[in-house]
């Protein structure tokens, strides 16, 4: 049980025992096969299940996309890769039109069980077209489950959830967190979407992460500690269904929110945090509620303004300093 | 051509269905029983009819905003058609899809679809769960001329021609998508040579010729579940009413009244009518009777939409997320 | 200067001035040419400036709106319109990726002036695939301005601007909007994109409110004038730039904020809206922030379910009455 | 085959300056000296050289993720090149872009592009501008075989086409996209053979030959400058290196070491060489002469580009809107 593996062999895992387990379930994607994806999450898993399980598609997003969602409303469980989320606009009409509409638009009579993997952040140099964290706009779209495991743990658990889901769920992914490693049980297990997790309880001011914000977060949190601030670290993970309840019971706890996520600040993830709270917890609010999140700018290339792009430690420890200014 | 006669007779009905069927919806749409949008199918009956008359209840169709004859062809039933139409919640989508969105997944129907060259992609993946569980079954998807010209055609027809999909890609060419003409939207005549360019079969053939639909289109889908891959088949054809209903002149803003009519001289139905009563295989007057049998089920349907109340508001909340 | 036009007429003047003026303005989308655009607003227009100015296109949004990008990267100055916003998401690639990357990505050497026309809302019984409003997402991609003009005098003078500015500009009008009558000036004038207007003064609440919103929001202003309270009407016009300072100015004066805007409530723009405040001018906020927004649901088709899920005047004075509740 | 000396010797020093340009570039990324991707052009020159060598600096191209070769070839100068790989203030984009996005509005260079076929539509957009208003000028675009199956691909040579856009669409074909062989993505050989699909011509040749590049590319681009509408060429070639640099064994994972070595045999410039000799165009002491030159020019860029400030960080928030 004390395990250690990395984020993509748990990934890894969770395809292998979906895959075993249910033959209804297969994989689509560019270089998914042999090459074993681009971060190694496939990793011989076409060896173990043969090419038409694990199959390698042409460049062409919409067609699989969309071809998962045929072959999800037929009886299928397709996971679909997109090796980075700033191509997944190539698919959109599959995905906003076609994959998130279908179940209510026909009535509740198809369903489509499906799962789209994407990784989304800067931090590997590789610009303004392939290190986007966009992620929070398919919030603002109906009918589509949207996990962000935070943790070798959770995308195993998240995973293996996300396959046997009935309903379409876009898996957030995080390319800096490949190689992360941590405990992962050998067994099967689920973790649900739409619940949020107190990584660490606190009364004293809340931050609300996402990705490897969280683990960023109980750094700052472990430093507050030492100075007395006793900050709650919660874990969203997931944005669709979104656990309002575990935000607000938090808020009402510490009168404070500090939403922490590498998307662009304008339209992000926190300003729909924000705004529940502000419609729902207004009462127990004490400080203004500050988001730590990617400025409002494309990502760029050149390594300095690319790291200044990331949100940093040193960014929620500002915006906890200025959420104790009024405590 | 040896088609079986009683084969040849549900040709027939089906044509008819399809026919009185659109000009029930025209008219109630006229009177403002049927609110947004009706694109009718109106002189194209043979391809729907004699594409479908190949597929059983296990076969896939992928459809799209012209959607009536096809779902009619692969079976649908007219009540919870029209009561779709009406906004029912006696409707195949409990009314929430409207004309646009037909779909009865039990009768292998996945969809009228909005998005022009949006069924495209999930005929793929309607091919590709055949292949990995049900060999021998076969998705048919159904797009306009102009809709071949949607990145989701070249996406579609390479990955199923790579991939070997049981998928049969039938192109209704009507000449035109909405107002913008063939050759003001692609320069080619023929769709079918794009077939070519992915490595697939690719046939043209009269889309108003009920008879040769049928054989091209069993033709294509035998091969299909054959296991030998995808073709394109391309059926010419026309549409005799506007683009929807309420397109000012049937269309008269981008073409002519003459050409209109040429078209409606070319009746499918009339000429398949031509065809059977040459060849002694219905009689006027069996003919008639079928028009009749028809007549009173659509009534019938209206009578059943009419009735039926709309949903709930507490629907609007409904199946979201499953 | 009392002259009456359509919202669509106005539209069209728009257009037919600066193809007058300037040649590098040029017309390109789905039946916009001898038929007129399917709302009309492109009507005569090839007849006056010739078929390649006003071009008819193939069903190819990529292609057109990709087309666009190059075309205004090297000197043009194009105008697409894209027949319904759902049909954005065939070109998201072009518009996420390309056009509103370019000028940063390539250190600002390329200037993409282009305007995407679009239309949301639901009302015609056109369906979940034909009805959305989800301009909001466009918020959270950095590079894109975004005009959403209430009236035909601002629809004409706004896109003047969009025309003229030097940045891809989506301009979002509402397909019920078309046939709304309004005055408006014969000659050429512009509308500023990223000025909030004060259409109604009032001390009491703040609503701020897009496109048709609008008018619902100042109906119920003269009603609830009648009641004694005394509400501010902001129409916001544009989502970027996003007057800040406007919407603060009032919140700071009145102490609330209710946003009336089409789109699905979860992530839309009230949401950043109310993040702005909670973040910006807590201190001033005396009420809950309430959002008048259209369900997370898709938009169905039937009747009666379509016309519940448009946000109404009703749902405007229920959040009125709410935020009277704290006053 | 009438082509003037001064030009072939011009495909020669191109072709070198790329080959040298992606040596350093492989030599500096392993040694961490370049950050992010590098997908190298090595092997691939004969093409860019060959069809940019048609083009004047009013032509327009737009380039790929493996764009080195094609900026070069379209007059970028080195040093701004090299300072963008190296994410430098001086760099073509300040720095911004990186490899995957240089571009150069003044020449005509308008961009690299992170999106396989993403630059097919900003090629017939750049068509429009040159019909519209500069007729005579043409736009050329750069792409590989396994973006062709990319729907950006599709509506971007039919839209050309119905238009009779000044473009010429050049398909690299490597055989490969990343690991994914052509065999693998699409179920034809030539790749050419779509342009019939569109109503264009369509010529597949040796990519690997400058000067049969040269010559169709020129034919091609002479038809588009006549207004006669798109051609789609196709250039069979293969690429030496990984799909990027750091792709394991150049790629061993899906190809096998006689693979590589049999195309590394067929080098466009080793080819290129045996004929100026045999031709006595070139002496072996004039191209030796060429390759130091070149050598020479690199080295500076290298010093240029670092001894280049990166961009300050104010340089974040500049350019998001003009
Ligand atoms: C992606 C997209 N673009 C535009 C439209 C608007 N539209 C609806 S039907 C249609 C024309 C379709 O023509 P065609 O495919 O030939 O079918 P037909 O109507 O002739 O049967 C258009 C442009 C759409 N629904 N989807
Ligand atoms: C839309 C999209 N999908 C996937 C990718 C990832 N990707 C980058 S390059 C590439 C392969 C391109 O192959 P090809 O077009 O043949 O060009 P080559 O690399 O061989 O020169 C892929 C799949 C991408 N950049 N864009
Ligand atoms: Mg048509
Ligand atoms: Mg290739």
């Amino acid at each position: 049980m004390s395990r250690i593996i990395t984020y993509a062999q748990a990934l890894n895992e969770a395809l292998a025992y979906c895959m075993d387990q249910d033959d209804s379930v297969f994989i689509m994607g560019e270089d998914v096969g042999r090459y074993g994806g681009i971060f190694q999450v496939t990793a011989g898993l076409q060896d173990r299940f043969g090419v038409d399980r694990v199959m390698d598609t042409p460049i062409s997003e919409a067609a699989f996309v969309g071809g998962a969602v045929g072959a999800a409303m037929t009886g299928m469980r397709p996971v679909v890769e997109i090796m980075f989320i700033d191509f997944i606009t190539v698919a959109m009409d599959m995905v906003v039109n076609q994959m998130a509409k279908m179940h209510f638009m026909f009535g509740g009579r198809a369903k489509v069980p499906m799962v789209i993997r994407v990784n989304i952040g800067a931090g590997r140099g590789t610009a303004a077209q392939h290190s986007q964290s966009f992620h929070a706009i398919f919030q603002h779209i109906p009918g589509i489950k949207i996990a962000m495991p935070s943790t070798p743990h959770d995308a195993k658990g998240m995973l293996i959830e996300a396959i046997q889901d009935d309903n379409p769920v876009l898996f957030v992914e995080h390319k800096k967190m490949y190689i992360d490693k941590g405990e992962v049980p050998e067994e099967a297990y689920t973790v649900p979407i739409g619940k949020a997790k107190v990584v660490r309880p606190g009364k004293d001011i809340t931050v609300v992460a996402t990705l490897n914000m969280v683990a960023k977060a109980l750094t700052v949190a472990e430093e507050m500690a030492a100075q007395g601030v006793d900050m709650e670290v919660i874990d969203l993970r997931s944005l669709c269904p979104l656990d309002r309840e575990a935000v607000l019971a938090s808020v009402r706890k510490t009168g404070t929110l500090i939403t922490a996520d590498e998307g662009c600040h304008t339209g992000n993830m926190g300003a729909e945090l924000a705004a529940l709270v502000a419609e729902q917890a207004l009462d127990s609010l004490q400080a203004p509620i500050v988001r730590v999140a990617g400025p409002d700018t494309p990502v760029a290339f050149s390594p300095p303004l690319e790291q200044a792009y990331i949100p940093s430690e040193q960014d929620i420890k500002d915006a906890v300093a200025r959420v104790l200014e009024y405590l | 051509m040896d088609i079986p006669p009683k084969t040849v007779r549900e040709l027939y009905r089906t044509m008819v269905i399809i026919r009185a069927f659109e000009e029930k919806v025209q008219d109630l749409y006229a009177r403002g029983h049927i609110p947004g949008l009706a694109h009718l199918y109106i002189g194209e009956e043979a391809i729907a009819a004699g594409v479908c008359a190949n597929l059983g209840d296990k076969d896939y169709i992928t459809s799209t905003h012209r959607g009536h004859g096809h779902v009619i062809a692969k079976g649908a039933l007219l009540k919870p058609m029209m009561a779709e139409l009406y906004g029912k919640e006696t409707g195949y989508c409990k009314g929430k899809g409207g004309s646009m969105h037909i779909a009865d997944v039990n009768l292998g129907i996945l969809g009228a679809n909005g998005i022009a060259g949006g069924g495209l992609p999930i005929a793929v993946g309607a091919g590709l769960s055949c292949k990995m569980k049900h060999p021998g079954q076969v998705a048919v998807c159904f797009f306009g001329d102009a809709s071949s010209n949607n990145g989701t055609f070249h996406e579609s027809l390479n990955f199923a021609a790579v991939h070997k999909l049981p998928v049969v890609f039938v192109c209704e060419n009507n000449g035109f998508g909405i107002s913008v003409s063939q050759a003001q939207h692609q320069a080619i005549i023929d769709i079918s040579i794009r077939a070519a360019g992915y490595g697939m079969p690719g046939v043209t053939v009269d889309g108003n010729d009920v008879l040769t639909v049928y054989l091209a289109a069993g033709e294509a889908i035998d091969r299909a579940r054959r296991g030998e891959g995808p073709t394109l088949l391309e059926c010419k054809t026309y549409r005799w009413r506007g683009h929807h209903e309420g397109d000012p002149n049937q269309g008269g803003r981008y073409r002519s009244k003459e050409d209109i009519q040429a078209w409606v001289e070319n009746c499918p139905i009339k000429r398949f009518e031509q065809y059977l009563t040459k060849n002694k295989v219905m009689t006027k007057k069996q003919m008639q009777a079928v028009w009749e049998e028809v007549e009173s089920e659509i009534n019938e349907s209206i009578e059943f939409a009419e009735q039926s109340p709309f949903p709930p508001l507490s629907e609007m909340y409904q199946d979201v997320l499953a």
